[in-house]
């Protein structure tokens, strides 16, 4: 067996599946916000290797673009998380159940 | 002694260090949203970190060394860091385990299975085989190195990287407003 | 390649980065006037996109064809500089709720917001979507949260975060599933090569979870559940921006990704449209109809108005997107009329409970009038703008039917009918309350700043002029939905 | 020149009237006042001119303007001159010039009189573009204009709850019409591809089947805008309420605008509904169960203004079964007439109310007669023209709707029209005698007065029009435009056309003749002696004498009033409460047990989008 495109795909969707269960499942802000990162790396890794297997650089161009953004939105996801900590003294998404219906 | 030179010759290390990065980034992967051992967002930053070298690791295999080595700079290196300050910072508690709904629990698991049903499912669609089948892994033409990359980025896609530039602005102002400590 | 095409994206983003620094020269109790500075800045903007004299109206691609300046893009540009001044409006009379220090950041986060709009309307391939959108995105999540000082901004601002990431996660897998299979980022020459691809069921898959991004940003079923939260928490000015402007630039993506990018996968889905805006109709309305809180209530029914939008994106035909850009010319001055007053009228209360509005026939007769006929718009009733943007909608799912003899569009029809008629009850609530509530509370008459007076009756205006005198608006959207070809 | 100016002048002078007192002179009542009754009354002297001009002879003609472009539909802003609209012009003007004048004395001292005339102006205004209107679009628009000024207006004393109620229910019941109607636009819009009156009848002429088998679907929904405008069984049950308007409201609403606008908008579309006898057939049986259903509710109620609103009800399902009966020019000629009496009969009522200082139950009233001499007299004529008392207008009209139906066959419908007739003339002489003879019931009967003249001059105007507007040549108007068999008649041979189809005449006058011999019987007695007491002392030789009286008690009266209170009972439960109440009660708890989805709760909303996500792959994937 040789390894080729879709081994890589079926890794980076295992991945990108493992982050959303992350998602759905942990309760921590923090924790949920890792397993978005780990979606993101997913979708990272399968541009890359169609990038390989296009023979096409453009993917890995998108691929830096996703990084800046990420670290970007990272940036500003923990200032939020930070700043709802100090008002509610909790990062667990059962306390922010304030607006509903 | 067969296995050893079927490694040596046919290409045999890509494989065995695929299985390898693979393994360590699902693993690793598996550990950040459900580790049996501990609930610290810690350990769970921890592995991320370990996925995301893992994953360098395969980056490296495909040829993108420029992306690889951001991949540990930036993310390893700089967001990564940034989340542990932050768990740091807020002295997270581990998160208590708190009776998780069964509900829930068997719901997320069907809906995110059946995504990965229907992913698989295409993968191994009729037309990808024979794409696959057709374009083994091919001689490299492109190297995804820092000077192919930079020509592309400063040509092709001048406009998009201004932008982020706008965005990284946007994300630094909104980070200082969102944490400044005080605002009177 | 034509680099004044960007000429006004350029001075746009000049512009945000002015307002900042203005902030470093004003003493802080006149920082209104950054906003004004702000409006009179962006107004001249919009003149000089209408004059034939600026080169930001001349069609063209730049950027090896990934930015595209045609008459949808304009369209969307005027739209979002039009959306921008008055949110901005909003925000001046709203920002004795900020914190002082802050201000002016406030309508400098608007302007780069417009920006990432403004680059939305021109993306012609996947990076510029992806960077257009997480800057606004990104923008928002700061908007959103601005009031830190309040909880309800606060969470508001997380449930948006968290959820816009895992939207931004789907698209981007999507993105790259549609680039590997086809290695094409760029979405005309996507166009061309796309009809090869349409039995892979990856590329299918790519295109699905490119759409789950995009109905996010519009609030469509299924990913509409953020909408209600987000528009309660908010800050007034923000809902009021987010409603349309943010709505209005995940539509002129939609359209783009539909019809220039993957139109023949596109024409395969007239059934999945068709469900997907009768659900988001359905949904919509029928929770808006206990709803007390106006800002939750506006929420709903933003969803319910996606909905009405999406008629227009399943009819598949181009009579069905001159309706879409019609109606949301009419949606601007409608929602940003609702929420001018409802920003002036509870910004000194804690709740956003209808009830804050008793009385309002009495203490500010404009802002009642003002209020009644956004109600009497969003529920469509003749002859005001929502009417006719329903018509049109409406008639393009007529042809649609009578073009393929699909039964499903005469039952669209029928759900969006009823959904109509159960948003009376709700609007009609509102109206009610204004002027026929028992004992309210506070009967102290409101002062309006003149710049409050200007920017009601604006809304006002709009909102006539577009049901009464069409034509000249139809005759715009009618050359810009050209663009999209099919 | 002038032709073509005045049309537009007449229409948009109310609106200008309402523009000018909104923002200018809403503080000030008799300037408001004066400017929103010369709007209608120079509109009714303009139509009367436009009318000379054409030496009273219409001739079709449309004036328009290119309003908008969509694709291959043009739709003009444009005005239909023909008889029927000339027509109908001079009702709307005239009669609702008559109630803008009554309303100066009627509303004189409250304080918000501005603001009624504002909106007394726009609801004109709208009525008039409905009956201008030369294309469905911009009927649609004025149609739903109408049903905004009207929620204004019968809202307009909002300071009870039950006025806003009120309003809000006749809103909304209107819209589940149009609702109908609009659905019933789109379709003769994607069969036909015109929305313009004058185009699609020459398609249909040319081409009968242009239609196909849509065409009862068609005009069955079309029907159902009219059902909610002139309240047809199921959706009559605003039109009752609607009394919490004020009297000029009330009159205007049911005589001359809102609810002619129903049987108008039929009778404009007739061409259409020509080519489906079954939808013909669906409406003849509405406006007949409607008639039958309202004259009986009528018997039993006891405010004054609700009996004559019941009575509008009765007389819209009249003119709508005319319509099913193939009768467009019966059905214009009644609603003309209904107009005159209508207006009139809630006119007076207006009178006694003020009168009576707003005591509107009948049984506080009594022997009005002698301190309301005017009053009397005006109500007396409506009255029998409302019975179809000969030579009085509704007589005509009546007897046209009878013979219409004798005519065409249909032998169950001249039945129930007969039996209403009967009813009719029983319940509006049960009130007549009630208020008018008898002793004074109550102190304030005792002490009521005429009213000023600004209110009575308008009543006598009415009068006079209830008496002569059976033949002073409306069908002659209407037949030219639907040719109708009574065309070109002189008014004299007018004054006796009846009298050529002597069977349905009879019969009519019969019905008369047998409602007001009972009317005359039970309610001449309960005004003398209204104390059961007193009938208790005087039940032996009641009985001995009215020995058929009391069979009537025991059977006729009896079941009428169990049947007028069944069909009130099923009006409130089944109507409004099982099929109206059970489609709101759905909607409103799918409303909140769909929200419960809703749960604040990041990671529900979280799984949930997945959910979706899952949905939708699977929906265009794998199925």
């Amino acid at each position: 067996m040789h390894i080729g495109l879709q081994h890589y795909l079926a890794v980076s969707m295992l991945l990108f599946c493992l982050g959303l269960l992350g998602v759905i499942l942990r309760r921590n802000l923090l924790v949920i916000y890792m397993s978005l990162e780990l979606m993101l790396n997913a979708a990272n890794l399968a541009l890359v290797s169609f990038s390989r297997f296009n023979n096409k650089l453009d993917g890995q161009v998108l691929v830096f673009f996703i990084i800046t953004v990420a670290a970007a939105e990272v940036a500003v996801g923990l200032a939020l998380i930070v700043a709802l900590y100090r008002k509610r003294q909790s990062a667990h998404v059962e306390d922010l159940t304030s607006m509903k219906l | 002694m067969e296995a050893i030179n079927n490694l040596i010759s046919g290409g045999g290390v890509e494989d065995v260090l695929f299985n390898v990065f693979a393994a360590l980034t699902l693993l690793c992967g598996v550990l950040v949203i459900a580790n049996p051992f501990s609930r610290s967002p810690v350990t769970s930053a921890m592995f991320l970190v370990l996925t995301i070298i893992s994953m360098s690791g395969l980056f490296v295999l495909l040829h993108a060394f420029f992306l690889a080595a951001v991949q540990i700079l930036v993310y390893a290196g700089a967001v990564m860091v940034l989340f542990l300050f932050v768990i740091m910072l807020l002295d997270l508690k581990e998160e208590a385990r708190r009776n998780i709904k069964f509900f829930w629990l068997i719901g997320g698991l069907v809906s995110v299975g059946s995504i990965f049903a229907i992913f698989i499912k295409s993968l191994t669609h009729n037309y990808f085989e024979e794409f696959a089948s057709s374009s083994k892994l091919p001689s490299p033409k492109l190297e995804g190195d820092t000077v192919a990359l930079g020509k592309l980025l400063f040509t092709q896609y001048t406009l998009p990287f201004e932008i982020v530039s706008v965005l990284l602005l946007v994300a630094m102002v909104g980070v200082i407003l969102l944490s400044k400590k005080k605002l009177e | 390649m034509n680099m004044s095409l960007i000429g006004l994206e350029i001075s746009v983003i000049g512009l945000g980065l002015v307002l900042m620094l203005a902030d470093l020269f004003m003493p802080a109790e006149r920082r209104k006037f950054v906003g004004y500075a702000g409006i009179a800045a962006l107004g001249a903007m919009l003149l000089f996109s209408f004059a034939d004299v600026g080169t930001c109206s001349i069609a063209g691609t730049a950027f090896n064809g990934s930015f595209i300046n045609d008459g949808i893009s304009l369209f969307f540009k005027r739209f979002f500089i039009l959306a921008a001044i008055l949110v901005l409006f909003i925000a001046a009379e709203f920002s004795d709720r900020f914190a002082v220090g802050s201000v002016a950041e406030y309508y400098s986060l608007v302007v780069f917001a417009l920006a990432g709009m403004l680059f939305a309307a021109s993306a012609n391939d996947f990076v510029m979507l992806f960077v257009s959108i997480e800057l606004i995105t990104i923008t928002f999540y700061v908007l959103v949260s601005f009031q830190r000082s309040k909880l309800a901004s606060l969470e508001a601002g997380v449930k948006y975060l968290i959820l816009g990431a895992l939207s931004s996660s789907f698209m981007i897998f999507g993105i790259a599933l549609i680039w590997g299979t086809t290695g094409e980022l760029n979405f005309t020459k996507l166009a061309a090569v796309a009809p090869q691809f349409e039995t892979s069921k990856i590329f299918l898959l790519g295109v699905l979870l490119v759409l789950v991004g995009l109905g996010f940003k519009i609030a469509a079923f299924p990913f509409q559940i953020w909408a209600p939260d987000v528009y309660q928490g908010a800050p007034t000015p923000t809902t009021a921006f987010l409603a349309i402007g943010s709505k209005a630039a995940g539509f002129v993506l939609l359209l783009r990704f539909l019809f220039t990018a993957v139109p023949s996968v596109t024409m395969h889905w007239g059934k999945l449209l068709i469900i997907l805006s009768g659900i988001t109709i359905l949904y919509g309305n029928l929770c808006a109809l206990p709803q007390r809180n106006i800002k939750r209530l506006l929420g709903y029914s933003s969803i319910a108005h996606a909905g009405y939008l999406l008629l227009g994106v399943a009819a598949l035909n181009a009579a069905g997107q001159t309706a879409i850009l019609y109606y949301l010319a009419g949606y601007l001055f409608t929602v940003l009329a609702a929420f001018l007053v409802i920003a002036l009228v509870l910004r000194h209360l804690d709740t956003d409970d209808i009830s804050g509005l008793a009385g309002l026939g009495q203490r500010s007769p404009l802002l009642a009038a003002t209020m009644t006929i956004s109600m009497v718009s969003l529920a469509g009733i003749p002859p005001l703008a929502g009417f006719f943007g329903k018509f049109l909608l409406l008639k393009s799912v007529v042809e649609a039917a009578q073009a393929t003899g699909n039964q499903g569009y005469y039952c669209l029809v029928f759900t969006a009918l009823a959904g109509v008629v159960m948003s009376l009850y709700y609007y009609f609530g509102v109206v009610r309350m204004i002027y026929w509530s028992k004992e309210p509370s506070d009967m102290s008459p409101i002062a309006l700043s003149p710049a409050a007076k200007l920017t009601a009756w604006i809304c006002i205006m709009g909102i006539f002029w577009l049901g009464l005198f069409p034509n000249s608006v139809l005759v715009l959207a009618g050359e810009a939905a050209k663009a999209l070809g099919k | 020149m002038k032709n073509e100016i005045l049309p537009w002048l007449i229409l948009f002078l109310p609106l200008f009237s309402a523009a000018a007192i909104t923002l200018f002179t809403l503080r000030r009542k008799t300037v408001s006042s004066l400017i929103s009754i010369s709007a209608v009354v120079t509109g009714f002297v303009l139509t009367c001119l436009f009318l000379s001009a054409n030496t009273f002879h219409p001739t079709v003609t449309e004036t328009t303007v290119n309003w908008l472009t969509i694709g291959n539909l043009s739709i003009d802003f444009g005005l239909k001159l023909d008889a029927l609209s000339l027509m109908m012009m001079l009702i709307v003007t005239g009669v609702g010039g008559a109630i803008h004048i009554y309303s100066y004395g009627y509303m004189h001292d409250d304080r918000s009189m501005a603001r009624f005339f504002a909106c007394m102006s726009l609801f004109t205004f709208s009525m008039l573009g409905i009956v201008l209107a030369n294309n469905f679009v911009m009927m649609f628009i004025f149609w739903e204009l109408v049903g905004v000024s009207s929620y204004l207006l019968i809202g307009f004393w909002f300071e009870k709850p039950s006025a806003g109620d009120a309003a809000k229910k006749a809103f909304i019941t209107n819209r589940l019409g149009d609702f109908g109607f609009l659905l019933g636009i789109l379709m003769v819009w994607s069969l036909l591809g015109s929305l313009n009156f004058g185009a699609l009848n020459s398609i249909v002429t040319a081409n009968s089947a242009a239609l196909g088998c849509g065409a009862t679907l068609a005009g069955l929904l079309i029907f159902c805008g009219a059902m909610g405008k002139s309240a047809q069984f199921p959706l009559h049950v605003w039109l009752p309420d609607a009394m919490e308007g004020p009297t000029p409201v009330s009159a205007l609403i049911h005589a001359a605008t809102m609810v002619a606008a129903g049987v108008y908008m039929l009778c404009r579309t007739f061409f259409l509904f020509e080519h489906s006898p079954e939808a013909l057939h669906v409406i003849a049986y509405i406006g007949g169960f409607t008639a039958l259903l309202a004259a009986l509710m009528a018997i039993q109620q006891n405010d004054i203004k609700r009996i004559i609103a019941y009575s509008t009800l009765s007389q819209l399902g009249y003119m709508v079964m005319a319509v099913g009966l193939s009768g467009p020019t019966t059905a214009m000629f009644h609603l003309t007439t209904h107009a005159f009496f209508k207006a009139l009969l809630f006119l007076s009522a207006g009178s006694v109310i003020i009168g009576m200082h707003h005591e509107q139950n009948i049984w506080q009233m009594g022997n009005l007669r002698k301190k309301m001499p005017l009053t009397f007299l005006t109500f007396f004529i409506g009255a029998l023209a409302l019975c179809g008392v000969p030579p009085f207008s509704g007589f005509y009209s009546k007897d046209a709707i009878l013979a219409l139906a004798l005519e065409e066959k249909n032998y169950l419908l001249f039945g129930v029209a007969l039996f209403v007739a009967a009813l009719t003339t029983f319940y509006t002489f049960r009130l007549f005698f009630v208020v008018f003879f008898g002793q004074e019931k109550s102190k304030e009967a005792s002490h009521a007065h005429e009213s000023p003249l600004v209110i009575t001059l308008p009543l006598v105007a009415l009068a006079v029009l209830s008496v002569v507007g059976g033949f002073i040549g409306v069908t002659n108007f209407y037949g030219s435009q639907f040719g109708a068999k009574h065309a070109s008649l002189t008014v004299m041979e007018q004054f006796t056309h009846p009298f050529h189809d002597v069977f349905p005449m009879a019969c009519g006058i019969g019905a008369v003749v047998v409602g007001l011999f009972l009317a005359f019987k039970f309610y001449k007695n309960a005004a003398t002696d209204p104390l059961p007491a007193k009938l208790g002392a005087l039940a032996r030789w009641m009985a001995n004498r009215f020995y058929f009286d009391e069979l009537y008690e025991a059977t006729v009266i009896r079941f009428h009033d169990l049947l007028a209170q069944s069909s009130d009972w099923f009006d409130r439960w089944i109507i409004e409460g099982a099929c109206i109440g059970l489609i709101r009660g759905g909607t409103d708890l799918s409303g909140r047990a769909l929200r419960l989805v809703q749960t604040g709760n990041l990671q529900t909303y979280a799984f949930l989008f997945v959910f979706g996500v899952a949905l939708l792959l699977y929906f265009v994937l794998v199925k």
